[in-house]
């Protein structure tokens, strides 16, 4: 048994040294191995992470001091982007460029390809035993068109009228008459990402259905790859609508189609000023876009949090000591949420003028879809309840954060989903506090509880416990400080992607309109403001220790840290090309913790009894 | 290490990698055709009464493409068939007709693209509309711009275009259909081609189909360098051959499947 | 597919013809339907759609093997079509039913 | 109680007879939203401080074996049902199928445009003349048909939306280029306008005043600076005089081809 592993190690080492000949650029740049395309996934996702953050702060900047010049990066501002930053100064133009390229750069190019690309490139064949993914050459394609289509997304920052101003939803017509060809630019990088995601979405699933390690039969994958599963299919079918959206869009802003410009639209001046055309052929539909549109985005959102549940759930099963609650029922909620989240999406337009069947329909299934979702976290709830739970590790403290975050998140959907609520809520800073409670300390603190928790695996070197501390406590602190205040102010009714933070109705500037935005409302913009730059200044911990680790990091004591069952702690550190030492034969669940009368309180998955 | 069942397939699924693989990009094809038909639904029961056009489209051409589809759907099978009986000759003869055929096809389909382009649509100052095939275009002698249209179909302009199969069918009895038409630029409103631009119908129309021809044009490109270059493989691996040709084979039945769709949707209905 | 003996072959050649044949005369009805001008606009949509699906159902389901395939590809593209269905049915559906008129 | 929580939640001041019920409805939900966080945040942190690894150094592999969490999400599915069933289908229902159709409606039509408010009403015959889309212009944004008889007496305003107390008012909602959201946060209206088509929305206001009208859907630079509409909530007579001026007004300025748009 020794001489065997040995021998195969010494193989594996051979094979990797074979691997290096083509040298850097083959290893590093144009690798086909799943964990380095995960890991140039990873790498670019936090950079764009970084990005959405920076434009953010100036957006908040803009809300809290309307118009007043930029501190410090104004002269900087001005001479990259030319006008829209004249005098440092932050127009509206500007502001609505950094609203919709905030939103696609985190959703698109920061979270789906941190959770679900990095994550899942990396983790997945680990975790099932396999090689690698299922066809190689097409993972590494799949980040080549990522990529492109970040470049693609950036550049049109520096075009010369900005970048895409229509929000992230890019709605038609607005998206379609602004005069600026961001637009193009970013349907083009959006049909780059659908690519890369299409191509990553084949990949997933085929390397999950196929690649499965002897024994490893489906219920006893680990819930995290189920979690990726369901993500894939998610992607896969619900892009592709986009896809057309954002091709006929292009259609009307290149060709001069109308498929979304209304018969009747008029506007008065510009390219697009009578839509003669249109009256012709009775002319395009608003609203399909926004069917389009909804279709891929309601999906999408669930792209954003499952991965980060499957993360947190890993997390929260190894360091409690006790397999997950309730397994089954997990794996069904998951395929339960995959299902529904097809058919909720007109959740979104409610208040475009929808009946009451229409909208009866939709507020049902948006209500039916709640439901798994609170099985799932009850289920991560439960499993802590006679567990010996290590809460002092990073990865553990966000993952248990991530939990009281996501519900308020989840649960201030509940008076969204209700279309008489929505009435008042709709498209103000509720929705935007909401939202960002799901996906902020929601995802992103299950991302960094991903990062703390694997980083061993990747790097063989731990990550500073005492600066992941800081990290954690200070994100939390400042994460409620920037979205608590959101939901007062979106009840109160400020209306979300205005450059002035509402300054325009509040009350001190229309002193005898009634319901105009209070003193406080407005105040709150500089808090959430402040609040941002110090959540900015909790991640200076992170990226030093991030990237210090990796050299002056306590080496990981074993290939095994953390003492956990599932595959991916079970190879040598890092993964060799190959990823395992001997072809792993799997002999049990993912989670045998604290197994009655076993030696260790854990149970690899390939160790027999 | 080796990625299993690259050619093999795996015991419990019974399937090898690229055929899970070209399925699952199969399932994001319906979505993507099926996001553009039912898009061609909403706008097509959206428009408002009277002005879809129907009738302009060449069906004695469409047919003809549909049948060149259908007959390189079945050399395809039949190509993959005589692999699997070891005859690479014939293989190669049936995939041969393939390629002839995708050529074909989009051969017959760029003529009918410029058919469309080259066809004008005028609306006159008097009110009338005469859309026809521009068969010259120039200068007269008091230096007036003018057309003329050969096979123009005149019909009235308001109600935009719902007049117009009417009015093929009275000039068909009439038997007038030939004369052609000079329009000096004095007498013209407006003038368009049959571009995309031209209405929602013809955008949707141009929008599907060049999709679809892009399709056509990949799916050949695949299968022709599987049947050229690609075919050392025969020798070496012959079962991952015939895996390859099953597998581009199932992306062409694809394309072919949408035109059937495609077809009675835009030329017939 | 994969596991088909010679024999196999041989007789799904055959059927291949059949289908092809089938799938002509499809094309050929498709386009009389077409021409011959049926009493309501919305029988020739019917007639159309019908043979389009026939045509379609041979192709899926002799030339793409669809009828004796494996069940997870029954599973995937089932699921596929009938997201696509909810797509389609679902948009029409807010279409009729929202009070929305032109002016 | 139910004030103190509806100022806890931040709403804003309410004029409308439906809005109490929007109020209402969130306050209940929020109530619900509130009850679950409790009770699961009181649970997370027993556990914590039950289970931790001092206090329960080995870990119960089975753990869990109560139904219980069973039951409380049986509970909160029952009472999103009620939730559901019994107000929000039927209060939506109110608000679209049971817009004021009689005769003597009080009607106003909403045009929104890159970035201003315009509003047409009927006049003293309380009908709307014919429109046509040919027709719209920058200074005709209703595209009216000044020939129409029955159109001879509407009249527009720019910004300036007024309307009776203690009746229903019926907006017809639209836009002449982008997308916009027509919204009242005191009356508790909001609807998205949408280019070519028109949309019905309707209130009954409770208070007389002056309110804001917002715009809550992105539509381009000036979104935020879309911020000169104002709806005025007048007593019946107060209206009536106005409409009457107004409509006057407008008779002779048709008379003269001036549709009355504002540029
Ligand atoms: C990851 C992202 C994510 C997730 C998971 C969700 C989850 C949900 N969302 Fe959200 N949503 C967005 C992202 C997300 N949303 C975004 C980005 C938008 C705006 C897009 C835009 O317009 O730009 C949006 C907008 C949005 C709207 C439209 C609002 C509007 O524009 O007017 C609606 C309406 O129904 C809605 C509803 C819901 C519902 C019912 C859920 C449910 O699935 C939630 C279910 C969860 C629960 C019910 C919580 C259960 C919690 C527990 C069991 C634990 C509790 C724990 C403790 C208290 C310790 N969302
Ligand atoms: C996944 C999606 C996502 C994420 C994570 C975020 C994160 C944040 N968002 Fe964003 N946001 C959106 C999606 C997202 N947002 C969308 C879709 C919109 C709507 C856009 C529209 O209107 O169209 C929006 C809009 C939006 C608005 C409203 C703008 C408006 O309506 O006018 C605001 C306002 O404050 C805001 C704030 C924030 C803040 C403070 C964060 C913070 O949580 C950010 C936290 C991030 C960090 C602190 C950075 C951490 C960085 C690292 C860890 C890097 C490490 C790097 C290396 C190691 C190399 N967002
Ligand atoms: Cu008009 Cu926003
Ligand atoms: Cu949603």
């Amino acid at each position: 048994m020794e001489a065997t592993q040995t021998q195969a190690q010494r193989q594996s080492v051979h094979e990797t040294h074979h691997e290096q000949g083509p040298g850097f650029l083959r290893q590093y740049i144009f690798s086909t191995d799943h964990k380095i395309i995960g890991l140039q996934y990873a790498v670019t996702a936090l950079c764009f992470l970084l990005i959405g953050f920076f434009l953010m702060c100036l957006m908040s900047w803009s809300k809290a001091y309307d118009m007043a010049a930029v501190p410090v990066l104004g002269p900087l501002l001005e001479t990259l982007l030319g006008n829209a930053a004249a005098e440092g100064k932050i127009s509206p133009d500007l502001y609505n460029s950094f609203g919709a390229m905030h939103g696609t750069i985190m959703v698109f190019l920061a979270i789906v390809p941190m959770v679900f690309a990095a994550f899942g490139n990396y983790i997945v064949p680990l975790q099932i035993g396999a090689v690698d993914m299922a066809f190689p050459r097409i993972n590494m394609a799949s980040y080549q068109f990522y990529f492109l289509g970040g470049v693609v997304m950036l550049t049109s920052f520096f075009i010369p009228n900005g970048a895409a101003q229509a929000g992230w939803t890019s709605y038609s017509p607005l998206a379609t008459v602004i005069e600026t060809d961001g637009q193009t630019f970013w349907l083009i990088g959006m049909v780059l990402l659908i690519t890369s995601s299409l191509l990553g979405a084949v990949n997933f699933i085929a390397t999950i259905i196929q690649l499965r390690a002897p024994g490893m039969t489906w219920m006893r994958m680990p819930w995290f790859v189920w979690v990726q599963f369901v993500t894939a299919f998610l992607l896969l079918l619900a892009f592709p609508p986009l896809e057309v959206a954002a091709l006929m869009q292009l259609m009307d802003k290149l060709v001069g189609t109308s498929f979304f410009l209304p018969t009747g639209m008029a506007l008065t001046s510009g390219e697009f000023a009578t839509a003669e055309s249109a009256a012709a052929s009775g002319g395009g539909s608003a609203l399909l876009y926004q069917h389009l549109f909804w279709f891929l985005g309601h999906p999408e959102v669930y792209v954003l949090i499952l991965p980060a549940m499957g993360i947190v759930a890993e997390v929260i099963s190894n360091h409690a000591r006790r397999p997950l609650w309730g397994y089954r029922t997990l794996v069904y909620s998951v395929l339960a949420v995959g299902f529904l989240s097809f058919i909720v999406w007109a959740h979104h337009m409610y208040l475009t003028g929808m009946g009451t069947f229409i909208s009866a329909f939709f507020q049902t299934t948006t209500i039916i879809i709640s439901i798994p979702s609170v099985v799932i976290l009850t289920c991560l709830f439960i499993t802590l309840w006679g567990g010996s739970i290590r809460i002092n590790t990073p990865p553990m403290l966000f993952a248990l954060a991530f939990l009281p975050m996501f519900g308020i998140g989840g649960l201030t959907g509940l008076p969204l989903a209700f279309n008489f609520a929505d009435l008042h809520l709709h498209d103000t800073y509720y929705v935007i506090a909401h939202f960002h409670y799901v996906v902020a300390p929601g995802t992103i603190f299950g991302l960094m509880a991903g990062i703390y928790f694997w980083y061993p695996k990747v790097t063989g070197r731990l990550m500073n416990d005492y600066w992941g501390k800081v990290h954690f406590w200070a994100s939390l602190l400042f994460m409620n400080i920037v979205f608590m205040p959101m939901f007062y102010q979106g009840m109160k009714g400020m209306i979300r992607r205005q450059h002035d933070g509402g300054a325009g109705y509040s009350s001190a500037r229309n002193p005898d309109g009634i319901g105009g935005l209070d003193d406080t409302v407005m105040e709150f913009n500089t808090v959430i403001l402040m609040g941002a730059l110090m959540l900015g200044l909790a991640q200076i911990p992170f990226i030093l220790n991030f990237f210090l680790s990796l050299k002056y990091g306590e080496k990981a004591a074993s290939d095994n840290p953390w003492r956990a069952t599932t595959l991916d702690w079970q190879t040598p550190t890092p993964p060799p090309h190959g990823n395992f030492r001997q072809p792993p034969e799997v002999v049990r669940g993912p989670y045998d913790y604290s197994l009655p009368g076993a030696k260790e309180d854990f149970v690899p998955q390939n160790q027999p009894a | 290490m080796e990625i299993p069942y690259v050619t093999q397939p795996r015991r419990d699924t019974g399937l090898y990698n690229a055929k899970v693989g070209i399925w699952l990009f199969l399932a994001s094809e319906v979505m993507l055709f099926g996001g553009l038909f039912a898009s061609y639904i909403m706008l097509r029961v959206g428009a408002p009464e009277g002005t879809w056009p129907t009738d302009l489209l060449d069906v004695p051409i469409g047919t003809i493409n549909t049948v060149v589809l259908i007959l390189s759907s079945v050399t395809v099978v039949l190509a993959w068939s005589a692999l699997k009986l070891k005859n690479f000759k014939q293989y190669r003869r049936f995939q041969a007709v393939t390629i002839l055929c995708a050529v074909t096809f989009i051969v017959i389909k760029s003529f009918e693209y410029r058919e469309k382009f080259t066809h004008y649509d005028v609306v006159l100052v008097t009110g009338e509309r005469v859309d026809g095939h521009l068969k010259e275009r120039g200068e007269d002698e008091q230096g007036e711009e003018y057309l003329v249209l050969s096979h123009p179909v005149s019909y009235p302009a308001v109600n935009g275009i719902a007049y117009r199969p009417e009015a093929v069918r009275e000039q068909k009895k009439s038997g007038q259909i030939d004369a052609d038409r000079r329009i000096a630029q004095s007498e013209v409103k407006s003038i368009k081609n049959w571009s995309p631009a031209a209405n929602t119908y013809f955008a949707i129309y141009f929008t599907m189909t060049a999709l679809h021809a892009l399709h056509v044009i990949a799916g050949a490109l695949v299968i022709a360098w599987i049947w050229g270059p690609g075919a050392s493989l025969w020798k070496t691996d012959p079962e991952r051959y015939i895996n390859r040709v099953e597998v581009s084979g199932l992306f062409w039945h694809f394309v072919d499947l949408v035109w059937i769709f495609l077809f009675p949707v835009l030329y017939l209905l | 597919m994969s596991g088909h003996s010679p024999e196999e072959v041989q007789l799904e050649k055959k059927r291949y013809l059949t289908v092809f044949y089938i799938l002509l005369v499809g094309t050929v009805v498709t386009v009389a339907a077409y021409f011959v001008e049926l009493p309501w606009q919305a029988l020739t949509v019917l007639v159309a759609l019908i043979i389009a699906s026939v045509k379609g159902f041979f192709v899926a389901g002799y030339f793409m093997h669809l009828m004796d395939e494996k069940k997870l590809i029954y599973v995937v593209m089932g699921f596929t079509f009938f997201f696509f269905l909810g797509l389609l049915l679902l948009t029409i559906w807010a279409w009729a039913d929202t009070p929305i008129s032109s002016w | 109680m139910f004030d103190s929580i509806s100022r806890l939640l931040g709403l804003p001041v309410n004029a409308s007879v439906h809005g109490k019920s929007v109020d209402d409805f969130i306050i209940y939900v929020h109530l619900l939203m509130g009850a679950l966080f409790v009770i699961w945040m009181i649970y997370f942190a027993y556990v914590l401080w039950r289970f931790n690894e001092k206090r329960h150094p080995r870990a119960d592999h089975h753990g869990v074996q109560s139904k219980s969490s069973t039951y409380l999400e049986v509970a909160v599915v029952v009472v999103e049902a009620v939730f559901l069933i019994g107000f929000a289908i039927p209060l939506w229902a109110h608000m679209v199928d049971d817009v004021p159709e009689t005769p003597g409606t009080n009607r106003v039509k909403v045009m929104a445009q890159q970035f201003a408010w315009h509003f047409m009403y009927p006049g003293a015959d309380g009908e709307f003349g014919a429109q046509r889309f040919e027709l719209v212009s920058a200074a005709n944004p209703f595209g009216r048909d000044l020939d129409d008889p029955q159109g001879q007496d509407d009249f527009m305003t720019y910004n300036d939306l007024r309307i009776p107390l203690g009746e229903p008012t019926v907006f017809q909602v639209s836009s002449l280029d982008v997308i916009h959201s027509f919204k009242v946060i005191a009356l508790r209206i909001c609807q998205d306008t949408i280019p070519g088509q028109r949309v019905d929305t309707w209130c009954v206001p409770t208070q007389e005043g002056r309110y804001q009208i917002n715009c809550a859907q992105l539509c381009g630079n000036g979104h935020s600076a879309m911020t000169q509409g104002f709806l005025t909530v007048h007593n019946r007579e107060e209206f009536d005089t106005w409409v009457a001026n107004k409509s006057a007004e407008a008779v002779i300025a048709a008379g003269s081809g001036d549709a009355g748009g504002f540029e």
